[in-house]
């Protein structure tokens, strides 16, 4: 029978309360095992956790022990037919690769271009490290709904919805642009749009709520200059075409107002 | 929190700026581990009754309980807060109210084909809604299409005597050979 | 009401009671015939600020604009009144809102790439359907994956007025470069 490196037990937990070390030789039921691996968010959390529980440095992981480790853990699910998820045998496959590299003779010179065969490893281990803990301190930051509520004071009446006020220039325009449009209405090669472009069209999107009409130079903000509001033309050209915005003008050099089309949020 | 009066006096008005249902005394004392009793809660209602007194919200007693409400002297405010920016119609409704305008009566497919793109039934019901556009008949083909016009109503919207006064198509189309000679 | 900054005080106080979603200063203003001015405004929503210092309930700034909201010292008596408490958020959720929050806009490759586990689409349904992130845009690579944000109803919910506000990440312990110790 495998047995489950003891110390790793501490850290499991079963409805909130730690897991105790189990004596060696005891027999540890599957679902003991299955829970103490969900503590673990995947392959890196679980090094992390080999790593500062061996007290190891990060920055110089001595890679033969910290493998032989975590193949174990990989061997003890897999013998308990723990669905073995891809990621950590992926990951196995990472450092026995990285290990064997580490072992290889390098030939002066070499060293440089190539670097530590660690870096990598490192690199996604400290960056996983910091979201952990930021993912921590959001959860410890005061929600709502959770740890405080807004107020909801009674509005003693109901305002009435106004509608939209049309007069004759919005009509004589709209009739105009139909027309242009019929007669541009040609088979047009289309141009490949440039990425500035397409994150002009996130930035009108995001900026846009349902229901809500927004006049298309405040989107950019005082500051923006004439380039900014012509690729932000463009953009909000491209998504009237593509449907998922639409625009109106009360008439020529009018304001341009833009809203979601409809359906464009389903 | 300790619970002397003024602590209870600012949970309870807390709980009840807080709910946007009237609560009843007995929900009220509820909140508390420590049940302060009817009596205790009705007493300190009052005085958060007296103390909102000279405020643009005030707490009364319903049916239903206990809630904070503004009081009508505030509802101009809300009114002009709540007030949409003067919403305007989008590109399609306007296109498909000026193509019933000027060539009804239209069915749905006639607006498709002028426009260049579906009609979503939305569109039509926008202007329905308004009372601007009605159904004045169908069209004698295959699934016998509805025939959508103006309504009097429309025309009283704009300030109109009669179709007569809509701007000229004439004029609109010199406007678009001027600005396409000028391009 | 004639304006006094007394009686504008008490309207703003009214309106921002009976405002669910924040307000912003410009919107405030909105609601008053005779626009007071900016400064007037936040004058004014300071000294409320400090009025309600003492109370159960807090007048906040956050992304949206002026809030009031309870404090967290009152949560205990809105829970006993409350028919369910909202779940806390696994881990897996958590981690996937930081990296959204930190190094947004990321497509799910990039969560899975620094959380090391493929990201189930349910983590990042859970967090839509809070309107806490949402599609900003596609990356332009094969398959345009979505990339996500946070929303300004994130900052909202959590009281903050920016992303800058949100608790620093910590420091990289030392600045590494394994390359130059090997050497």
């Amino acid at each position: 029978m495998n047995v489950i490196p003891e110390p790793a037990l501490h850290c499991a937990r079963l409805r909130g309360e730690p897991i105790g070390a189990l004596p060696k030789d005891l027999y540890i039921p599957p679902d003991a095992l299955e829970v103490f691996l969900e503590t673990f968010e995947g392959p890196l959390d679980l090094l992390l956790y080999l790593i500062r529980k061996a007290d190891l440095d990060i920055l110089d992981i001595p890679m033969a022990a910290l493998t032989v480790q975590y193949l174990e853990y990989v061997e003890a699910m897999r013998t308990r037919n723990l669905e073995l998820a891809a990621d950590y045998l992926l990951m196995a496959a990472m450092l026995i690769e990285i290990k064997s590299r580490m072992l290889l003779p390098r030939p002066p010179g070499f060293e440089r271009e190539e670097g530590d065969p660690r870096a990598e490893l490192v690199r996604r281990l400290l960056e996983y490290e910091r979201i952990k803990q930021a993912a921590a301190r959001l959860d410890a930051l005061p929600v709502l709904g959770r740890d405080f509520e807004r107020v909801s004071v009674r509005i003693a009446l109901e305002a009435v919805e106004q509608p939209p006020e049309v007069n004759l220039n919005d009509l004589q325009f709209a009739w105009l642009a139909l027309m242009r449009r019929a007669r541009m209405r040609q088979p047009h090669r289309i141009r490949r749009e440039e990425l500035s472009v397409r994150e002009h069209m996130s930035l009108i999107l995001r900026q846009l709520e349902p229901g809500c009409h927004r006049e298309f130079v405040t989107l950019f903000g005082p500051a923006a200059g004439a380039p900014v509001l012509v690729v932000g033309l463009l953009a909000a050209l491209e998504l009237v075409k593509e449907r998922l915005v639409e625009m109106a003008q009360r008439e020529a050099l009018a304001p341009i107002h833009l809203s979601l089309a409809h359906g464009a949020d389903a | 929190m300790a619970q002397t009066p003024e602590s209870l006096k600012r949970v309870l008005e807390a709980l009840l700026l807080a709910s946007p249902e009237p609560l009843p005394v007995a929900e009220l004392r509820r909140a508390f581990e420590d049940d302060p009793g009817p009596d205790a809660v009705r007493k300190l209602l009052e005085e958060l009754r007296a103390e909102w007194a000279h405020r643009a919200v005030e707490l009364v007693q319903i049916a239903g309980g206990w809630r904070f409400q503004t009081r009508p002297e505030v509802q101009p405010y809300i009114d002009r807060l709540k007030q949409e920016r003067p919403a305007r119609y989008s590109r399609a409704v306007l296109e498909t109210l000026a193509i019933i305008a000027y060539r009804q009566p239209v069915t749905r497919g006639d607006i498709e084909d002028i426009r260049g793109v579906t009609v979503s039934p939305n569109i039509v019901r926008t202007l329905e809604a308004r009372g601007w556009i009605d159904v004045v008949g169908h069209r004698e083909v295959p699934g016998r299409p509805a025939l959508y016009a103006t309504t009097r109503r429309f025309l009283d919207d704009l300030g109109l005597r009669a179709l007569a006064e809509l701007p000229p198509l004439a004029e609109i189309e010199k406007v678009i050979d001027l600005a396409d000679q000028a391009a």
